[in-house]
Parts: structure tokens; C-alpha cells; sequence
């Protein structure tokens, strides 16, 4: 112990801060924060950071934006709480405060078009806020769309007031190999010009090479159990090719506190996104 | 190494002159049956070898509760400033045992891995230890041998064995002998100071002390801790945590005095000003029943059988996939404290036989 | 605009406002944050609505549960301030004996008869239970322990102020033991609620050498089998355990049995 | 009313309606009623409408160790003179004695507490109305300095509680024969050099007192105080009456206060040797001036207080004296505790059968407690004599002399906040005084 390589450590838990470019309303709880970063964070799509204010608190923030999105940083807040609920009395030009990114992410290297993996489908299901991270993903993917092979997009809210990101969505459709499946679960008397219904309905509909399938997974706890046994159900794909992107309670960030642990992994390390293949050694990753 | 011999009036001057030069604790006991590591701030007569685990093992020195991770003001154009947090400073930890030795070790291990935390290894640097072998276990709780921690050495910057047979009844004589092994160059600045004399042949002298050690030495597992850990990673042994779950008070005690429990908090708070404040981490229980909650209330280990699940798998299985080492450093703490009476030593080896009788 | 702060007392002791006036070090700091409008304690000054409203003492008359149920109307947040407010404390053992015969005990039943017929002044007499805030109006948060502990005042003081909803985990006792290295009531032949009891006080009465009486109340999740077992192995008696859990919690569950 | 006819008949045909509902700055519930028709007073009423607690009920069927727990509630001000009366009482009906050490921590932690009372009392809720402000805060700004003065004061005796006896408000350390854990000495020695800085403050406090102005009224009563041969008393001593000039044991508490009830008052009311009788601050320095600190006996001086005193409103300016006298009492007693190795007593005891009394001097006055415990050492008997309602009674006389005098030269609102005043002056302590006569069980 007397012989630490690096005597002086960071301390982590010291958060930059960045400056509020811009919040919108998506729905009722929900808003986009654009903010503006000292320096680019060069995340992964699917990373998380802590975000919050010094003196009342942090919490586990997805980064929607694309991982080129510079010195950009955008994240939907819920209010879910105290830490959410005082962000989202921030204005334009406040201050708030990012550590990270943290967390495994996924490799876009792996989603990418190759002869040699052969990946041509990538299907990826998100319910409710569950978009707000795959955001990050899909993005990268519709941008560089000619590298990617088919993608398959499910999107279910439970209202259409709840449905986020409509119009970029709309963008989304105009690409080549892409079909979008948008479904809430109940109309709620608003105007709807998509499908009604839950996330696991259009699943056996989906026209896949199943052996050459990427699938990715988030939503709300209840959501993984039945998605999983209707894909389970109508293909045959490999556990390995399955992700599930998660949630847990997150005090550090940094593997150490104790609250996101499932079993031996911690979810803000080695996840929050696991290969399903993994949660076979996890029972209480869908608690 | 080398090593050195010396009286425990010896010993005793000594500690007294480095505790005037840093701060310094060593186990002492309590009005009641426990010990604490206690600062020696003046010449009270010290009983050096009368021991068993204290109330917090020494590691909590080096992990404080409550302590500060940095403080920040605003100015008065909005900007914020960030300040490292509570100052951290040198102490000597003397009369540690082997099986917190291991515990400091194993933090070692969990606070280095990956992202380093800094407050815990920079004061892990400045934190000098004087460590005592164990030549009788220390009561019926402990089971050092079996979660195999006895004799072990590593972090410690002198290890001291006494040459002479310890038993809780009799008053030591202060003129015994003692070995000291100096283990790092730190050890070697600290002996300085001792009245001591060269050792040329220290390891016979401690096979000698050591031979008379009761075997086996504590309570023995049912099966050899890797053959445990095996077990409790494949069988989920519902039924057993159940049975003592129904006995728990979730009070987390078992927890917060275990050598190797490093969970944590935090807490972010503002002054009166609004303009400044600091946040803090707090030691946290995983068996509290609020450890696993989130926003909207779901609660991942709502359930109290999960949650003793949860320790004992966290010792037994969940880090030592991560660090090879069995978390668990058999001080026996848990089960002396538990008020309820649960002790992971009966856990364990019940699991392990609800296995053996389902085969059966 | 400065919040509107303002503590009412009913049956008490009137300690937990005492406890804040004893907060020396930052009464003044605090005041210049909040707008103290009632506290008859310290302050002549009244007023019509609250931000925050401090309720001291637990309920025995219909004159009480008036004089509440008006101040909820008026406040936007009502805080149980205090073991009385929260769980009646050591009055609510008095609900073990009919209110006739209290007054009987007390003023002897000459006295009664004569008060009883006096319509001026027997609502001032009409006890009828000792009741906790809560079982009278909704009450948002509770600060609990006799005396209220004056750093969770601060603390939900602070979190009301910067707009958050103040968090006070639900923890036992033997928490905060461990957190000052206590040793445990029990290694010293006594005995000790702290296992089923509210937590937050930083066990206070422990560090001091008595032993937990459980005056925050009992946790939620509190295993009163397992702890009433734990006394019974101990060797006390099944009154004295029962007297223990009548001492500061007659109000809880685990003192109707 | 009949005391009254004669000043009335010298008033002028004024006819006022006063009710002040729920008085503030006191500690507890009291309400003021005065109805003058034509010059006459036709009502007056001080209304005690605190909600009962029962707290004499609420001692049967614990063990005696509990008793000094339980009372402690009865008030948050009084706690520890509550905890340290049913102590003696609890002590008194076992038979158990303490050691020297103990009486000296005990006198300790009583002082104390009459350190923080008074203060709060006299600059927290009294001085406001001599300064013609409506409460502390406005004070803050003008008199800043002063404010930090008294707070400093107010936190050195609560500090001073807190380490004697675990916290401020209901300390836990004191038991029935000692203490349960001891006072740390680091502490206890910091607080002697505190108590020797505060002496320089308290004289600060002193000059400012001394230039208020004190309503010029008099009324001769009968004076209640312990009284004691070696000290001036306040832990221990026997009842003293100005009236007799002799003193009665305090077992014989119970001829001394004679409770009544009456219907205006959820508090029971008390006479003596006439229709009442006052115990506090005055009482004391008025029956025991002469073992006053001769630094106390100078302030009373400076504050031109001289004994006997029978201005009611003067109780303020005995205060001041008392934390003076308390402060030197305290350094000497703390020197003297600092001098012994402290011991930890063993707290064993054996319950018995038996019915015990105890009379201590609280800032308010006398406080009697008495307990009784059957032979399985269960409490089955419980009474509390509080100062409030000893003095509650004499509050009243006061008034009903103070009115028809002052009507002609006083306007209503002023003759309101006179009331108020005189009622703060004895610092009554409300919440205590609910609660009453002798109980027997079983
Ligand atoms: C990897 C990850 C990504 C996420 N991404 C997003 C996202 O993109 N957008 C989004 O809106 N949300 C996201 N979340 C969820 C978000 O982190 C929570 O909604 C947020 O933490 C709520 O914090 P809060 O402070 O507002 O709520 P809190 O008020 O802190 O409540 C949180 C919960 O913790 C408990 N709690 C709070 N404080 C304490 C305490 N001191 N002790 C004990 N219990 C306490 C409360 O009981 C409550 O159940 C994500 C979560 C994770 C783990
Ligand atoms: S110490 Fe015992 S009672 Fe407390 S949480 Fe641990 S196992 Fe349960
Ligand atoms: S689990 Fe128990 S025996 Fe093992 S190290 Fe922790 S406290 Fe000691
Ligand atoms: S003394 Fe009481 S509160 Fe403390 S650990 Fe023991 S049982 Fe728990």
C-alpha cells in the first residue's frame, strides 16, 4: 500500500460544471436538457453520468445525445424526486453539475454492417423512458445509416403524451431498411397516428435473419420479463445478442457504493447495459 | 526482514512515546465485555494482549463515517468552487489482528479497483500499522482459520508475536518477550525508538510460540471455504435465509461492523448561506430495508430473506469473483453483535448442509 | 418571498420549540430566512396562512382538533414536531385508563361534577384520547424523538427551503450505535429498544450511558416477535417487557397486546 | 372580589372588557379575562386552559427508575428540576442515599438549569416589554450586541446541561443513588474557564437592565422558599414562610400548598398562612438575601432591588441576581468537583415498599414531588406540586389589586399589556402546572 503509483488521486466525486443551453418539455414529468460542457465527454452510447447540483444532490442521468455530439450533452429528466424535481426548476444559462460517463455502453463497432459478424438486423424495443438512452444509440446508427444493416424500432408510451421525440422519429422513418413501430398503450381520447397497444405486440410480426440479430431492450422493470419470453417465443436468438439496459439505485458511480450491486456486478460498471447472456447469472437483475 | 526482541514494558514505553507524535489507537477495553480502538492520549496502563475483535474493526479508521468528500462555494458570479474535503491526516493503528489485517487488505482491494477513491487510499497511505499475532482465538464467535485469515501479515508495517503463552485469566508478566518482524521500511523507521534487541533466529522462535496454538484454532466450516463458496453460489437455499431472515431486525448491524463492508452513502448538503455546503458519505447497510430503493419506490431487495441472501453471497460469492479472496475474514463480529442472535457462521455451513441433505 | 414558519403547541412539554430556541448558533441565521410568524413561546405576532406550520403536542379535546383541523386549513406544509405530535409520547399512556376515571384519579370526583355541569369551562376539561397529529389531519412530515432532534430540524428547514422534500431514512437505532462505537446495551446486561425503533437521534441516550426507550416510535418494518423473544431469553419478565413498550410507545401497536 | 371594594369606590366609571386568549411568550396555555362595569371589576379570571396530561397517572405501574423519565415530560423548561425532584422523591421513598460526588453533580446540573431559565426568561420573553418591543427579534437589530451576550450566556448553560447530564432537554445521565455515565472532565474543565469569561458579560447585562423602567406597584404577600442552614438553598431545605418566620419540613408539604381546584383552571391553585402565596426568584432572595454571593448581594445593589421587595414586576431583577449568584456558585462547586477523581457509583438498588417526598428550588420556585411503590417496587402513588400553580393564585390577587388601582390612570390597552407583564414577570410555567391533587391506588 505504501507504494501508490500516482500518490496524489483524483477526487471523483468533484463534478464539472456545465452550463444550461436550452430545456424543453417533452410531456408532462419529462424534459430535454441541452447542456453546455467544458470539455466533450467522448461517451459511448448507453453511458450514463451523475448529474445534479452542488449542496442538494445527484442522480444516474442516460446520455441521450450521440457520442459526436461534442461539447453537447442532452438528457431527459423525469421528476421523480427531489434531484429531479429541483432541475427541473432550472433555467436557461444555470449551472448544474455532470461527473462521468459511467457504465459499460454498447460498441457500435458490434452494430455495424460487416461481413465477418455478419449483423444485418438490429432490432431495438423501448418503452416509456426507456428511449432516452437507446436515443444515443439510434442516432450514431441513422446518421451512418449505409454501415448499419436493417433496423427494426419499437416504440411504446403509455399515452401519446408520453411519447417522446415524435418528430425526430419522423426523420428516423425516411432512412433505407427501417421500419418504426410507434404504439401506446391506451389513446387517452388525444390524437394518435400510430398503433395501439403494448411494446410485446408487434414482436412476432418482425422479419429477421435470427442468427444475424442484434436486440436492445429498455423500459420500465415489468417490461423485460414479457419482451423476453415473446422474443424467446417466436426466435431463435442467441443470448449473447440480446441487451437489456437497466436501472438501479446509484450513489457514486464508481463501483463502490454498493446500491446498483445485482449480484456480483455492479449496474453503474458492468452495466447498465448486459448481454442477456449474462443476466443468466444475475437473478436479481429482473427483480 | 529483520526482526527484534523486546519486553512489553518496553513495548508499552514506546507506544507511549510515538502516540506523542501521532495520533495513535489501539484496542482497549470497554466498561462493559467489548474493546475499541481508543486514541492513547495520556499514560493510562495498557493491557496489550487481553483482546477480542472490537466493537468497529480498525479498517473504519481509514473509511470515517461521515466523512467530508469535498466542499464547494459560489461566488458571487454564479461560478463554483471546489475544495478537497476533510483533511486527512497520519495515525498509527497498533494491536491490529491478522483477521483485520485481511480486512484492511481487502478494502485495499475494492477501493483501488477501478476508479480509485482517493479519500480512502490517500488516508490509507498515512495510516501506520502495528499488527499482533493471535496465539488463542478470541472467543466462540471467531473462525479465523477457517475463512483463512489466521497468520496473515500482509499490510502490516510490524507484526509483533508474543513469545509466551496468552490466556484471558492470567496477567502477562511485563518482562516477557516479544517478536517483532519488521515488514516495510516504515516498520523499520517506527522501531527505531524501541528498546530491542537483534533476532537472528525469529522463525523458530515463532514456530516455538505458535506450536502450542490450539487446532483446530476457532470454529471450523463444514467444508473448506472454497468448497463453501462453490455452494453458496449455485444454490439458492431459499428456505435457510428465510429462517433467519424471520429472526432479523434489518438493523444492519452486521453490516456496519463487519471489516469488509464498504458500502456507502452520500449526502449532499447546504449551508444556511445557500451559497455553499459539502457533501458527505455515510457508512450504508445493505440490510437496511431502504438499501436497494429507487425514485417511485420500487424496491429491488424489498424482501429480508433477499437481503441476507445478499450479505452472505457478497461474502462468499459475489466478491470473491471479483478479487479471488473470500470476503469474509471470520473476525466472528457479526455474530457477536448481532443482537438477534445471527451469525453468518451458522448460515453458511446450514446452507451448505440443507445442500448435503437434498442430495441425500 | 421568505417562507411563512409558524409552531403551535398542544399537549407537551413545549421542549421541542425549546430545542430550537436552544439552537444558539444559528437561530439568528435561520431567522433571516424565514418569516417567523407565530411562536407564542418567543413571539406576540400572529398570522393567516403557513408555508410551514410546526405542530407541538398531541390531542386530547374537541377544542384541540378545532384549533388543528383551522391551522391544516391555513398551511401549506404541517410538520408533527416531537414525540408527542408524532406518537403521543408518554401521555398516550394514559389512554389506558377511561377519561372519567382520570379525572377522578387526578381532581378527585367532587371537583368533576362540579366542572362537568359548567358550560363555560368543561370544554376546556373534556378530555377525550390522547391522540397524535396524525390521527386528526394529514400530517406531511414528522420530526420525531422527545426532544425533536435539532439537526433534522435543519435539516428539513434547509430542504423545504431550496425546494426539495426533506428524506429522514427509517433507520433502527443500533445504526447510529454503530456509527459512535457503542457498546451494545445488551453486552452490558441491559436491555435496549434500539433494534425496533426509529433511529435519527444518533443515539444519544445510549452515548450517555442510559438505554433506548424507543420515545421516536417503532419502525415500520420493526419484528416485534423477534425483539419480544429476544427480552423473553434475556429473563425479563412479560410485564416488565410489556411496561417497556408502554413506556414512550402506549400509542404503537405492540402496547394494545 | 370583596378585597377589592375598597379601591373601587375611589375609581373613575370606566367600564373595560379585557380577554387576552392564549398569552405568548410564556411557557404553556394561560388566558387573561377582566370585565369592568362602571368602575367596578365584576370578573376577572386568569384561565389556565393547557389540556390536561395526567401525569400522576401516567407514573403507576412502572418501576422507579422510569418515574424520573416519565416527569422529566411533564415540562421542557423544568425537566431537569423535574428529573431531580422525583430523584430525591424516588430516592426518599426506597431509602437509598448518594454520595458526596452525586450532590455536587446534581447541584451542578440544577444551577444550570436555572443559568439558561433565566436567561431565556429575562431576555427572551420578558425584556421585550420593557424595551416596547413585541418579541426578540426586533431586539436582534437594535441591541445586537446585547442579544449575542444573552445568547452566549443561554448556549454556556446549556452546554453546561448537556454535559452534565447527556442533552439539554431531558438529560438522560442522572439517575435514582448517581450518575449513569460521567460527565467528561475536558469538558467539564472548558466549561469552568466559560463560566469565568461569562462573569464579564453577565455585568454588560447587568448595566442594561439596570436603566429599564419598572411599573411602580406593591403588594405585600406571604414569601415561600426553601431555606437551608449552610447555603442559599435551591437543591435542598426545608419550607420557609415570610409570614411565620418559621420553617416546616418538607414533608409537610401538603399544609403548605392546600390545592384547590377551581373551574377557570385546568391547574390546581394553593394557599398557606393567607389567601396566597408567591415562591420564585423574589421569594428567594427576599427569605435568603444574606447567603447570597457577595457578588450577587452588589448586583441586587446596582440594580436597586432591596429586600424585601414586594413589587411582583421586580421577580425579573431577582433573576439577574440569581444567575449572578448561580454563575459564582457554579465555578466553586465545578473547582470543587475538578479537585476529586470522579467515580462511577454502582447503581444497583433494591425496591421496596415505601412513600417518599422531595422539595427542590426550580427557577420558578418550589417543586414537591411524591411517589409511592409497592412491594414489588411498582409505582402506585404520584403527586407534583408545581411553582406555577402556587403561584397562579397569587397572580390573580395581584391583579385584582392592580386593576381598580390603575384603572384611573390607565388607558385599556395599557392596563392589557400591564396584565400581560405582571403574568410573564413570575415566568409562569404553564404546561407544568397541569395536574393536581393527591392520588392513591389501590
Ligand atoms: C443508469 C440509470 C440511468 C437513468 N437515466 C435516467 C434518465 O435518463 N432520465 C431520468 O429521468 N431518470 C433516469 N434514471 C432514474 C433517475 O436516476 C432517478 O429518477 C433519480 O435518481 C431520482 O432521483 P431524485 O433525487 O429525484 O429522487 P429521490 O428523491 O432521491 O428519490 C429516490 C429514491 O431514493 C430514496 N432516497 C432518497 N434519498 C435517500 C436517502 N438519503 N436515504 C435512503 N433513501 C433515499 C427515496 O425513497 C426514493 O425512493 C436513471 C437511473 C439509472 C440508474
Ligand atoms: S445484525 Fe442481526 S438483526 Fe441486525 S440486520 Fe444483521 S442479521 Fe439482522
Ligand atoms: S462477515 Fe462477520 S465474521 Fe465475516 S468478516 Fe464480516 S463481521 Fe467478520
Ligand atoms: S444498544 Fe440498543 S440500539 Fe445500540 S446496538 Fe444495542 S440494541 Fe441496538
Amino acid at each position: 500500500m505504501k507504494t501508490l503509483s500516482d500518490s496524489v488521486i483524483k477526487n471523483s466525486y468533484i463534478p464539472i460544471m456545465a452550463e444550461i443551453q436550452s430545456i424543453e418539455r417533452l410531456s408532462k414529468d419529462e424534459m430535454l436538457f441541452r447542456v453546455h460542457l467544458p470539455q466533450p465527454l467522448n461517451h459511448h452510447p448507453g453511458q450514463f453520468v451523475m448529474v445534479g447540483l452542488p449542496g442538494i444532490g445527484e442522480c444516474a442521468i442516460s446520455i441521450s445525445s450521440s457520442p459526436e455530439s461534442g461539447k453537447i450533452l442532452e438528457m431527459v429528466i423525469r421528476k421523480a424526486g427531489n434531484v429531479t424535481g429541483v432541475l427541473q426548476q432550472l433555467k436557461k444559462s444555470d449551472l448544474i453539475s455532470i461527473r462521468g460517463p459511467f457504465g459499460s455502453g454498447f460498441d457500435l463497432d458490434e452494430f455495424r454492417y460487416k461481413k465477418d459478424n455478419g449483423i444485418k438486423d438490429i432490432v431495438i424495443i423501448a418503452g416509456g423512458l426507456g428511449l432516452v438512452p437507446l436515443r444515443s444509440l439510434i442516432i450514431p446508427i441513422m446518421e451512418h445509416k449505409s454501415d448499419y444493416g436493417r433496423i427494426h424500432l419499437i416504440i411504446g408510451s403509455k399515452t401519446p403524451g408520453e411519447a417522446l421525440f415524435r418528430s425526430q422519429i419522423q426523420t428516423w422513418r425516411s432512412q433505407p431498411d427501417c421500419s418504426i413501430t410507434e404504439l401506446v398503450d391506451d389513446p387517452d381520447l388525444q390524437e394518435w397516428d400510430g398503433d395501439i397497444g403494448l411494446v410485446t405486440e408487434p414482436i412476432h410480426k418482425l422479419k429477421i435473419d435470427e442468427k444475424n440479430t442484434l436486440v436492445v431492450l429498455c423500459g420500465p422493470p415489468v417490461m423485460y420479463k414479457f419482451v423476453l419470453m415473446e422474443i424467446k417465443m417466436n426466435f431463435n436468438i442467441p443470448d449473447e445478442h440480446i441487451f437489456v439496459d437497466l436501472e438501479r439505485r446509484m450513489r457514486c458511480g464508481l463501483g463502490k457504493c454498493g446500491h446498483c450491486q445485482i449480484n456480483h456486478v455492479y449496474c453503474c460498471k458492468e452495466g447498465p447495459v448486459f448481454r442477456y447472456s449474462q443476466l443468466t447469472d444475475l437473478a436479481e437483475a429482473l427483480n | 526482514m529483520n526482526a527484534y526482541l523486546s519486553n512489553l514494558n518496553q513495548i508499552e514505553s514506546w507506544f507511549f512515546s510515538l502516540a506523542e507524535k501521532q495520533a495513535f489507537f489501539l484496542p482497549r477495553k470497554t466498561q462493559g465485555i467489548n474493546y475499541r480502538f481508543e486514541f492513547i492520549d495520556h499514560q493510562q496502563p495498557l493491557d496489550l494482549f487481553s483482546y477480542k475483535p472490537t466493537i468497529l474493526p480498525p479498517g473504519k479508521n481509514i473509511f470515517p463515517d461521515g466523512e467530508i468528500l469535498f466542499t464547494y462555494n459560489k461566488d458571487n458570479n454564479g461560478h463554483y468552487h471546489f475544495h478537497q474535503g476533510t483533511a486527512i491526516h497520519s495515525q498509527l493503528l497498533a494491536g491490529v489482528r491478522a483477521c483485520d489485517l485481511k480486512g484492511i487488505y481487502l478494502l485495499d482491494k475494492a477501493f483501488s479497483d477501478g476508479t480509485k477513491d482517493s479519500h480512502y487510499l490517500q488516508r490509507r497511505e498515512k495510516t501506520d500499522i502495528i499488527a499482533f499475532n493471535c496465539t488463542t482465538p478470541c472467543d466462540d464467535h471467531c473462525f479465523c482459520e477457517a475463512a483463512q485469515s489466521l497468520d496473515f501479515q500482509t499490510g502490516a508495517d510490524i507484526f509483533i508475536t508474543p513469545l509466551f503463552p496468552i490466556s484471558s485469566n492470567k496477567e502477562v508478566h511485563k518482562k516477557q518477550q516479544c517478536l517483532l518482524e519488521i515488514l516495510t521500511p516504515r516498520g523499520a523507521e517506527l522501531i527505531k525508538s524501541l528498546v530491542s534487541q537483534k533476532c537472528s533466529n525469529p522463525q523458530k522462535l515463532i514456530k516455538q510460540a505458535l506450536e502450542n496454538r490450539p487446532k483446530p484454532f476457532g470454529r471450523q466450516f463444514l467444508t473448506p471455504v472454497k468448497q463453501l463458496s462453490k455452494v453458496i453460489h449455485q444454490e439458492d437455499a431459499e428456505s435457510i435465509y428465510q429462517q433467519y431472515a424471520e429472526r432479523c431486525f434489518s438493523c444492519g448491524t452486521c453490516n456496519l461492523v463487519c471489516p469488509t463492508c464498504y458500502c456507502f452513502d452520500t449526502k449532499d448538503e447546504l449551508n444556511l448561506d445557500g451559497n455553499s455546503g459539502q457533501k458527505t458519505r455515510h457508512w450504508d447497510a445493505c440490510l437496511n430495508p431502504g438499501f436497494a430503493e429507487v425514485a417511485g419506490g420500487h424496491n429491488f431487495r424489498a424482501d429480508p430473506a433477499a437481503r441476507q441472501r445478499h450479505r452472505v453471497r457478497r461474502k462468499f460469492d459475489y466478491l470473491p469473483q471479483r478479487f479471488e479472496q473470500t470476503f469474509c475474514t471470520g473476525c466472528g463480529r457479526c455474530g457477536r453483535q448481532c443482537t438477534t442472535g445471527i451469525d453468518i457462521f451458522d448460515i453458511v455451513n446450514d446452507v451448505y448442509l440443507s445442500i448435503q441433505e437434498s442430495k441425500e | 418571498m421568505k417562507p411563512k414558519i409558524a409552531f403551535f403547541d398542544f399537549a407537551s412539554c413545549e421542549g421541542c420549540q425549546l430545542a430550537l430556541l436552544n439552537c444558539e448558533d444559528i437561530l439568528l441565521d435561520l431567522l433571516e430566512l424565514v418569516d417567523l410568524v407565530e411562536f407564542r413561546e418567543a413571539l406576540s405576532e400572529k398570522s393567516a396562512h403557513y408555508n410551514i406550520a410546526f405542530i407541538e403536542g398531541s390531542i386530547h379535546r374537541e377544542e384541540d382538533t378545532k384549533r388543528l383541523l383551522d391551522i391544516r386549513s391555513r398551511s401549506q406544509y404541517l410538520v408533527a414536531l416531537g414525540a408527542c405530535a408524532c406518537n403521543g409520547n408518554v401521555q398516550a399512556r394514559s389512554n389506558f385508563i377511561a377519561p372519567a376515571e382520570n379525572y377522578k384519579l387526578i381532581y378527585g370526583e367532587e371537583a368533576r361534577n362540579r366542572v362537568q355541569v359548567d358550560k363555560h369551562y368543561w370544554p376546556l376539561w373534556a378530555h377525550t384520547r390522547v391522540r397524535s397529529v396524525e390521527e386528526v389531519v394529514k400530517v406531511d412530515f414528522h420530526l420525531r424523538g422527545c426532544p425533536m432532534d435539532a439537526g433534522e430540524f435543519l435539516t428539513l428547514v434547509k430542504a423545504l427551503l431550496s425546494n426539495q422534500i426533506p428524506h429522514f431514512p427509517a433507520n433502527a437505532v443500533c445504526v447510529e450505535c454503530k456509527r459512535n462505537a457503542n457498546e451494545c446495551v445488551f453486552d452490558k446486561g441491559m436491555s435496549c429498544l434500539g433494534p425496533i425503533a426509529y433511529g435519527g437521534c444518533d443515539a444519544v441516550c445510549i452515548n450517555n450511558g442510559h438505554v433506548c426507550d424507543a420515545c421516536r416510535g417503532l419502525l415500520p418494518y420493526a419484528n416485534v416477535d423477534a425483539h419480544n423473544e429476544l427480552m423473553l431469553k434475556k429473563g425479563i419478565s412479560k410485564e416488565a417487557i410489556q411496561s417497556r413498550y408502554r413506556l414512550f410507545c402506549s400509542a404503537e401497536k405492540i402496547s394494545q397486546t | 372580589m370583596a378585597t377589592n371594594s375598597r379601591s373601587a369606590t375611589k375609581a373613575t366609571k370606566k367600564t373595560v372588557h379585557i380577554k387576552i386568549d392564549h398569552v405568548t411568550r410564556l411557557e404553556g396555555h394561560g388566558s387573561i379575562l377582566i370585565d369592568v362595569n362602571k368602575g367596578t371589576v365584576e370578573n376577572l379570571k386568569l384561565e389556565i386552559v393547557e389540556a390536561n396530561r395526567f401525569f400522576e397517572n401516567l407514573v403507576k405501574g412502572v418501576p422507579p427508575h422510569d418515574v424520573p423519565q416519565i416527569v422529566s415530560r411533564i415540562c421542557g423548561i423544568c425537566c431537569v428540576g423535574h428529573q431531580l425532584a422525583a430523584i430525591k422523591a424516588v430516592e426518599n421513598a426506597l431509602n437509598l442515599s448518594i454520595s458526596p460526588q452525586t450532590r455536587l453533580l446534581r447541584v451542578l446540573l440544577n444551577e444550570s438549569q436555572f443559568l439558561q431559565s433565566h436567561a431565556l426568561h429575562l431576555y427572551f420573553l420578558a425584556i421585550p416589554d420593557y424595551v416596547g418591543v413585541k418579541s426578540i427579534l426586533p431586539l436582534a437589530s437594535s441591541h445586537p450586541k446585547l442579544i449575542k451576550k444573552a445568547l452566549k450566556l443561554k448556549k454556556l448553560a446549556n452546554d453546561f446541561t448537556t454535559v452534565l447530564g447527556g442533552r439539554a432537554l431531558h438529560p438522560m445521565m442522572p439517575t435514582l443513588i448517581g450518575w449513569r455515565k460521567l460527565p467528561d472532565r475536558n469538558k467539564l474543565q472548558a466549561l469552568l474557564e466559560r463560566l469565568h469569561e461569562s462573569v464579564q458579560d453577565i455585568e454588560e447585562m447587568v448595566d442594561f437592565i439596570a436603566q429599564l423602567k419598572w411599573p411602580d406597584y406593591e403588594r405585600e404577600t406571604e414569601y415561600v422558599s426553601l431555606r437551608h442552614p449552610n447555603e442559599y438553598a435551591l437543591y435542598e431545605g426545608e419550607i420557609f414562610s415570610s409570614d411565620t418566620g418559621n420553617s416546616v419540613p418538607e414533608s409537610d408539604y401538603r399544609q403548605v400548598t392546600n390545592e384547590f381546584t377551581v373551574a377557570h383552571s385546568t391547574a390546581k391553585w394553593s394557599r398557606w398562612n393567607r389567601a396566597s402565596y408567591m415562591v420564585g426568584a423574589l421569594a428567594r432572595v427576599n427569605n435568603n438575601y444574606e447567603q447570597l454571593f457577595p457578588q450577587a448581594q452588589d448586583i441586587a445593589n446596582t440594580l436597586n432591588l432591596k429586600v424585601p421587595c414586594y413589587n411582583p414586576y421586580k421577580n425579573n431583577l431577582a433573576q439577574m441576581v440569581e444567575i449572578v449568584h448561580c454563575t459564582y456558585h457554579c465555578i466553586d462547586t465545578l473547582e470543587q468537583l475538578l479537585a476529586q477523581d470522579l467515580q462511577l457509583p454502582d447503581l444497583q438498588y433494591q425496591s421496596s415498599e415505601g412513600i417518599g417526598c422531595s422539595a427542590i428550588e426550580v427557577p420558578r420556585g418550589i417543586l414537591f414531588h411524591e411517589y409511592g411503590f409497592d412491594k414489588n417496587g411498582i409505582c402506585n402513588h404520584a403527586d407534583a406540586v408545581i411553582p406555577t400553580s402556587q403561584n397562579i393564585n397569587n397572580i390573580e390577587h395581584d391583579m385584582k389589586h392592580f386593576v381598580p388601582q390603575m384603572l384611573p390612570l390607565m388607558e385599556k390597552d395599557d392596563l392589557a399589556s400591564h396584565m400581560e407583564m405582571l403574568l410573564r414577570a413570575y415566568d409562569p410555567c404553564i404546561s407544568c402546572s397541569v395536574h393536581m391533587l393527591d392520588v392513591h391506588f389501590a
